[in-house]
Parts: C-alpha cells; structure tokens; sequence
C-alpha cells in the first residue's frame, strides 16, 4: 500500500461522510453511509487491519444499514431543512477549538508506520512473540481477543446484549403481555 | 495480592442479568426474587472484600490469568471497595424501593426492569474496579446504555430526554476513548498501573495534555458537570419514577470516581496540581456548578427537577472539593459523594412514593405526603436537612470537612462558594419544608392507599444511613484517610 | 410490517444465498484461530442469513415465535461464555482463565486454544441470536400495528 | 503545523470526520440525522485507532509458520486491532437502541424532527 493509495481512499472517504451529512434525503444519506463503510473497510484492509475491515463491512456495512433502513421504512425518509443560527453558531466555535485542541495535540504522536514507537513496542510485541505458543493460535488478534483480553470481549458480548434487551423493552406494546 | 473475590464481584450481578431474561421468560414472578438474592450476595462479597483490601492491602484479580499489563486487572482497594460498598447497598435498597413502582408504572416490561438494572449495577461495579483504561470505556457504554434506556422507558417526554441523554452520552464516551487513544500512543499501554509508572517520562508531550483533557471532558459530560449538564434536569425529571432512585444517586457519581482515578492515581497529585493545572481550572467550575445550580433549584416548581438542579450543585461541590489539592480536602468530597448517594437515593425515592400514593408531582403538592405518608415525609425532613447541613446528618459532615479543607488550603473563595451554595440549598430546601408542614392539613383530602412496605423499609434504612454515616462520619473519615487517600499529598 | 418482494429473482437468489452464508459463517467461525474472522463477524453473518429471507419473502407468523427467542438465546450465549469463565474462578483459579479449564491430557496452550474456540461459539450465538431480536424488535410484530 | 497535512493524511481526515460528526449531531434537527453523525463520529475514532497499530513493511497479525522465532517488527500492531473491533460492536449496539428510540419517538408523535416534537409536547 503506498501512500498515493491511502491518500485517494481516504479523500474518498471523506467525501462520502460528507454527501451522507449534508445530503437531503435520509434514504439516500443512509445508502451513502453503507458506501462509505465499505470503503472504510478497504482502508483498513490496506492498512493492515483485515479483521476490523471484516467486522466493519458485516457489521457496519451489513448490519448498521439494514437498522437504519428498517427505522426510515417505519418513519419517514425526507428531512425538513430549518436554521437555527444560534446554536450553528456556538457548534462552529466549539468545534473550532476542539479541532484546534486535536492538531495541537497531533504534533507529538507517533510517526505513522513507525515500528519503533512506544504503542508498537511495548505491550503488543509481547503478544505477537507469545501467542503461538501460549495460546496455539496463530491469528494474533484473535488470541488476544479471545484469550489475553477476552474479558473486554465479554463486556463486548454484555454490550450487544444489552443493547438486545434494551430494544425489547423500549419497543414492548401494551398488547404484547396478553400473548 | 491476588485474590478470586473481585471476579466474583463481576460474577454475580451479571450472571443474574443475564439469568432473569432466560428464566423469567417462563415465569415473571422469578425476576424480583433472583435480582434482590444477587445484591445481596453482592452487597455481602464488597463488604468483605473493603475489609480485607483496608486490613491486608488492595486485592487484584487478573482475568484470564494474564499478569498486567499484557491481562486485564480488577483491584479492590481502600477507594474502590469503598464505592462498590456504596453503590452494592444502595442498589439493593433502590432495587426494594422500586418493587411496587415498577409494578404500576411498567407492569409489563419487568423482566427487562431488572435485567438492565442488574447489567447497569454490573457495569458501575466493573467501572469502579477496573484497572484498565480501556475496559472501563466497555462497561461505561454497558451502563450507559442501560441507563438512557431506563430514563426513556416512559415514553413521551421521557424517551425524547433519554434520547437527548444518549446523544450526549455518545459524545462522552467517544472523548472519552479518544484521550485513552493519546495516552496510549504516547505510553503504549492501557493498564493503569503500568501508566502511573510510564508517564512521567513523557508528561511534557502535548498529546499526553490533550489525552487528560478529552478523558476529563468526555468524564465531565457523563457525570453531568456545569455546564456540560445539559441532559441532566429532563433525564431525571422525566424518568419513570421506579428508575431515579438509582440513576440519580450512583450513575454520575462512578465516572467522578473515574475522573478522580485518572487524575490522582495515574497521572498523581503533583501533575494534576502544578505540571498541567487542570485542578486549578475544575476547582473555579466546582464552585460556580455549586453556585448556578442551586440558583436554578430554586426556580423549580417539580420536585425531580429541583432534586436534579441539586444535583448539578452537589457535583460542583465534590469537584471542588477533589480539586482544593489537601488531604482532607479530597477526604470531604469523597466522603461527600458517599453521602450524597444516600440522600439523592432518598429524596428520589421520596419524590416517587410521593407520585406513587398521592399523585404528587410538585414542590406545592408534597404537603399531601404529611396527610397521607407521615413516615415518608419523616424521611423528607431527614434527607432534606442533610442536603441543607444541618448537624448530626451526613451532609453536615461532608459539607464540613469540604470548609475545613478550604480553610487548610486557604482558599477562601472556595469557603465562600461552599457557604452561598449552602444558603441556597436551605432557601429552597426550607420553603419546601415550610410548604410540607406549615399549610393547614384540612384542605388536603386523605386517600386510603397504604404506603407499600417495600417502600417505607428502604426509605427508613435509607433515613438511618444518613444519620448513622453522620454519627459515625470519624469512623468513616478516618478509613477514607486510612487506605483511600493517593499518595503524595 | 414487510410484505413479500414480488420480484422472483429476488426470492430465489435469497434461498440460495441463505445456505450459502450460514456455511460460510460456519467457516469464518472455526477458522477464526488462523485466518480472519471470528465469533462476531460469524454471529452477524447468521443473523444475516435469517434476515435476508425476511426481506424476500416477508415476515410469517412462524417467525413471531423466533422473536420471543432470540433474546433467550441471546443469553444462551453469554451464559455458554461466561460459564466456560466461571468454571475456573470457582476452581480457584482467576476468571476465564482456560488454561486451567478441566480438560485431562492437554498442553495449557491446547486448553487455551479449544477455550478460545468454545468462547468464539458462545459469542457467535449471543450476536446473531441479539442482532435478530433487535431486528425484531424494530420492526415490530404483525399483530397489534396500529395503521 | 502545515506539514501534518502532507504526512499525517490520516490525521487530517481523522479531524474532518470527527468534526462534521460531532457537528451534525448538535445541530441538525433531524433524529435519523443525528444518527449518522454519530456513526461517522465513532468510525473516526476508529480510524485513528487503526493509523497507531500500522508499522511500515509490516504484514497483516496472523503468524506465518517458521520454525524461527517471531519477529514482532514483521506485524501489524494487533492491539488497536482488538480495541476497535469492540469499539465497532459497542457502536452498532448504540445504533440499535438509539434507532428504537427513534421509532418509538415516531410511533408516539408522527415526525422526526426534534423541534416539532418538542412543539407538541406542550
């Protein structure tokens, strides 16, 4: 993966994130939003991430849309424009400052791609030298996944379920309990 | 040393989460019974685990078996087995007050009730005990959505708050994750003892400075600090009445424990105080949060939403306390968000009994409580004096430990933020009061309805714990001093 | 709520596929050690597969009964990987720590490895059966929709 | 500052996603809108997980059979990896509540504009 690459997947990304932002159409926006996560799932494919590309594509790709375009099917697609000055107002500002904050901060971190900085270093080469033999799996991620970290992955699961019983219990109709 | 009671601290509230939608599926009856038999338990392991961590040193638990940094740690110490005693018995106690609201308000929908209670309790514990960055993000989104779903279960105003409340929340946690994302570019790790020790070497690095500041403001919107509160007042006004008892005393109070985690454990007193002062700046948010938001319960006509605003101001005053930069300073907002969980649980639990028996939403309608719910309008008068610092309740204490740590510090516009927000509390506190008793009783027409036992036994233990924490509040002090305090004050 | 797509292609291209993504869903979960993929992306992959036909064929009363279900089975899941966790924690040992699961004549690294995979499957369970039940719940039941 | 827009491309769109997404979720009004800024908001984060776990040269982390012992600078940095694919579960759990509340919300006041529902509240 070159540079260039990365440079034309991401020009694409951003402006898909953009179109599915500001487009009218909240149809049209969510299948925008369902482009963007697949290219979003080749960039992470090229940079190295080919199991985040896979969970982005179904998950986010897949799974995100079909909610989105189940809740416009029951709703409504057109959004109603309406400016509210003020509040764009302070929004701009703020944001404004955060995004000050965040190139402000960027000057320190890592070089990308340097395999010497502390985050590639430190804890992570432990697991690539020992999984294999620790664990007898030979996909890293998925030894530290399931094995070093797994109890993150239960809270992952618990989140998931959670979000299953919430679903259930704020979509509940009255007349469901007679059945 | 390590121990396996932390991972049964885990284990019990979520194993009953998990069990109540599989086995209340055939019958519903079995949800309450399973809920209450698991805080129990709960309430029962934390409190032998405080008392082993404050005699023995902290326990840790290393999930998977994997030492830290390479595993995820769970540590009970003196600060965290003192909160997860706090937020285990007053769960419980919430819990039992909502039995008989939960029956009218969502009679249908009581299995997911207590399963997304229990997750949320299992969640606050894991927030509280975990020593790793990132696993905390995972189980502030577990409580965080059981949350804005229990704000939201009511429908109409309630769902649209909640919404409110997740837009935020989102927000919040993605900050959040996003300054644990710059520590951990500059450090290369995510266990926090292991942080503690790596930071030092890179404190002058910017991104470290915007890491801490993300992860404080993304803390401060969860925790409903001025003026990122927003949510906060519709949250808690509209929610079902049957829910507030737990959201609104032990929800915002574990990401101010986060927040005082990261600060003085991680990145250590000396930083937090004069190498990124960002102590000097929460200190003037604390007062002016403890200031604005008991002027604005003053204005209040709901009695939730008054408690709310009241809640706004207490925030500001633990804040302020945390950020005075003395040993008792710390202690008295410490041992002040203790209290305030039991007081905010009471008075919550009040205005639902209220609302429950005498259809009494607002500060004018509480005089029919005295009519028809002596003992409950005991419990108001008891709470409430301790919300205004009247000796011997708890919140006289926290509200004197907090002067007296001013004092230390000498700070006296901190004493002097302490003192007006107090005015104000009474001022509005007391016209309720007046309200409660000073009308004459015959224009309040009587209603047959006896109050629920479950109601009336956790608002009395609710009641004997703000004075017992009172009376006892040297004991209490000296175990905060004891095993609680970080190092190098 | 969701009628039947009337297009025929639609409807025989979704009974083809179904099969087609359980068994690769089947795939991505057991080769989760060595190749991408795992108990998440298989569990939506599933619940892909029992979403698709709903699209083609529309929602049948049959399917009134599976959305009672899912969340149980849901919690099946979780149970099926916190159970393999717990097992450890009450032998003394930490929680999910499987390398002292209770299986004779292994390696701790083979224990590790067949753990990894009987968490995978609680997982892949736990997702496809809660992404089904929130698919459920969004678009609500037959009966009882106010038109 | 300027040259973070030449070698930190990544950054940069980092910063424009994360900001358009936080942007639409104050200020549109629109439920569903509000949504997809906050989808865009958590994917950014993502991708600036991912741009930390990348090494130059670097192949994807499963672990090519040699009898030699690994060499962690030859793999990508699994770590973020395993973050951002809890990261991506939490976000779609989110999106899942957060869309039933949409359509309760729709089912109880007929729009999904957040003023108009506002206005018959009262």
């Amino acid at each position: 993966m070159t540079l260039f690459d990365d440079y034309l997947l991401l020009l694409l990304v951003v402006v898909m994130a953009l179109g599915a932002a500001f487009v009218r159409d909240l149809l049209s926006g969510v299948l925008i939003l369902a482009a963007y996560s697949f290219f979003l799932a080749l960039l992470w494919a090229g940079l190295g991430a080919v199991d985040v590309a896979f969970t982005e594509a179904v998950v986010g790709a897949g799974l995100s849309t079909v909610f989105f375009l189940v809740a416009l099917f029951l709703t409504s697609h057109q959004e109603e424009v309406r400016k509210q000055p003020q509040v764009r107002i302070i929004t701009l500002g703020s944001l404004g400052v955060l995004g000050f904050l965040l190139l402000f901060g960027s000057a320190d971190l890592p070089v990308v791609g340097d395999p010497e900085s502390l985050p590639n270093k430190h804890v992570s080469s432990t697991y690539l030298r020992k999984s294999l033999e620790e664990t007898d799996t030979p996909n890293v991620v998925t030894a530290v996944l399931a094995d070093y970290r797994s109890f993150d992955t239960l809270g992952e699961t618990a989140v998931i379920f959670t979000a299953g019983v919430a679903c259930w219990m704020l979509l509940r109709r009255r007349d469901d309990s007679a059945t | 040393m390590t121990s396996s009671l932390p991972g049964f601290l885990f284990a019990i509230p979520f194993f009953a989460a998990i069990v109540i939608p599989v086995v209340g599926f055939t019958n519903q009856k079995f949800c309450r019974p399973i809920a209450l038999c698991a805080l129990v338990l709960l309430s029962i392991v934390s409190v032998i685990g405080l008392s082993e961590a404050v005699s023995h040193g902290s326990l840790s638990h290393e999930f998977g078996g994997w030492a830290p940094p390479i595993g995820i740690e769970w540590v009970v110490d003196g600060l965290s087995g003192l909160l997860m005693v706090a937020i285990s018995i007053v769960s419980l106690i919430a819990l039992v007050h909502a039995g008989p609201l939960v029956e009218k308000e969502l009679s249908d929908r009581v299995i997911p009730f207590y399963s997304l209670s229990l997750l949320l309790i299992a969640a606050l514990g894991g927030m509280v005990l975990t020593g790793d960055l990132f696993n905390l993000f995972v189980f502030l989104e577990i409580g965080s959505l059981s949350s804005y779903v229990l704000v939201g279960v009511a429908g109409g105003r309630s769902l649209h708050s909640a919404f409110r409340y997740l837009i935020l929340g989102t927000i919040g946690a993605s900050l959040y994750l996003l300054g644990v994302g710059y520590l951990y570019a500059e450090t290369g790790t995510l266990n926090m003892a292991d942080l503690a020790q790596r930071l030092p070497e890179v404190l002058d690095s910017r991104a470290v400075l915007i890491g801490l500041l993300f992860i404080v403001l993304g803390l401060a919107i969860k925790m409903g600090l001025f003026p990122l509160h927003g949510w906060l007042p519709d949250a808690y006004t509209y929610a079902p009445d049957s829910c507030t008892p737990l959201l609104a005393s032990v929800v915002t109070k574990v990401p101010l424990y986060a927040f005082v985690r990261i600060a003085f454990w991680i990145f250590g007193v000396a930083t937090v105080s004069t190498q990124i002062p960002i102590l000097v700046v929460l200190g003037w948010i604390g007062a002016v949060a403890a200031i604005v938001g008991a002027y604005l319960a003053i204005w209040q006509e709901n009695f939730k939403r008054m408690l709310a605003y009241s809640s706004v101001s207490s925030m500001g005053l633990f804040i302020l306390g945390f950020s005075l930069g003395t040993k008792i300073g710390f202690a008295g907002g410490l041992f002040y968000a203790l209290a305030d969980i039991l007081m905010k649980a009471a008075l919550f639990g009040v205005a639902g009994a209220a609302n429950y028996q005498c259809g009494a939403s607002k500060v004018t309608d509480l005089v029919r409580l005295r009519r028809n719910m002596p003992w409950v309008s005991a419990a108001l008068l008891i709470s409430a004096l301790s919300m205004v610092g009247i000796p011997p309740t708890a919140g006289f204490f926290g509200k004197w430990h907090l002067v007296v740590g001013a004092l230390e510090a000498e700070k006296y516009s901190a004493v002097a933020a302490i003192l007006v927000s107090s005015m104000l509390t009474a001022l509005y506190f007391f016209r309720m009061l007046q309200r409660v008793w000073a009308e004459p009783l015959h224009l309040v027409e009587p209603h047959v309805l006896e109050t629920p036992f479950p109601i009336k036994i956790s608002l009395g233990v609710l009641t004997f714990g703000i004075i017992a924490l009172g009376l006892g509040s040297d004991l209490v002090m000296g175990l905060i001093f004891e095993s609680a305090i970080p190092k190098g004050f | 709520m969701i009628r039947p797509h009337d297009s025929v292609i639609v409807q025989t291209l979704a009974k083809v596929f179904t099969p087609i993504i359980q068994l690769f869903a089947l795939y991505v979960l057991v080769h989760g050690h060595d190749s991408p993929g795992g108990g998440f992306q298989a569990g939506t992959l599933f619940a892909a597969s029992v979403i698709l036909p709903i699209f083609a064929f529309g929602i049948q009363d049959s399917q009134t009964m599976l959305e009672r279900r899912a969340i149980i089975l849901g919690g099946i899941g979780i149970l099926l990987y916190a159970g393999i966790g717990l097992l450890p924690l009450i032998l003394g040992q930490e929680f999910l720590n499987y390398g002292e699961l209770p299986i004779p004549g292994m390696e701790t690294s083979a224990r590790r490895h067949w753990g990894i995979l009987g968490i995978e499957i609680g997982v892949t369970i736990a997702v496809a059966a809660t992404a089904v039940s929130i698919f459920y719940s969004l678009i609500g039941r037959g009966k009882g929709e106010e038109k | 500052m300027a040259d973070i827009f030449l070698y930190r491309p990544h950054f940069v769109a980092f910063i424009i996603l994360f900001l358009v997404g936080i942007y639409i979720m104050v200020v549109n009004l629109n439920l569903v809108k509000k949504l997809i800024g906050m989808y865009l908001m958590q994917t950014s984060i993502i991708l600036f997980f991912i741009t930390l776990a990348v090494k130059k040269d670097a192949t994807i982390p499963i672990l090519l059979p040699s009898a030699t012992a690994v060499i962690p600078e030859a793999y990508a940095n699994p770590l973020p990896h395993v973050l951002m694919l809890t990261a991506i579960v939490v976000g779609v759990s989110t999106l899942g509540v957060s869309l039933a509340m949409v359509i309760a919300l729709y089912r109880q006041y007929k729009t999904l504009e957040e003023d108009q529902i506002l206005g018959k509240m009262k």
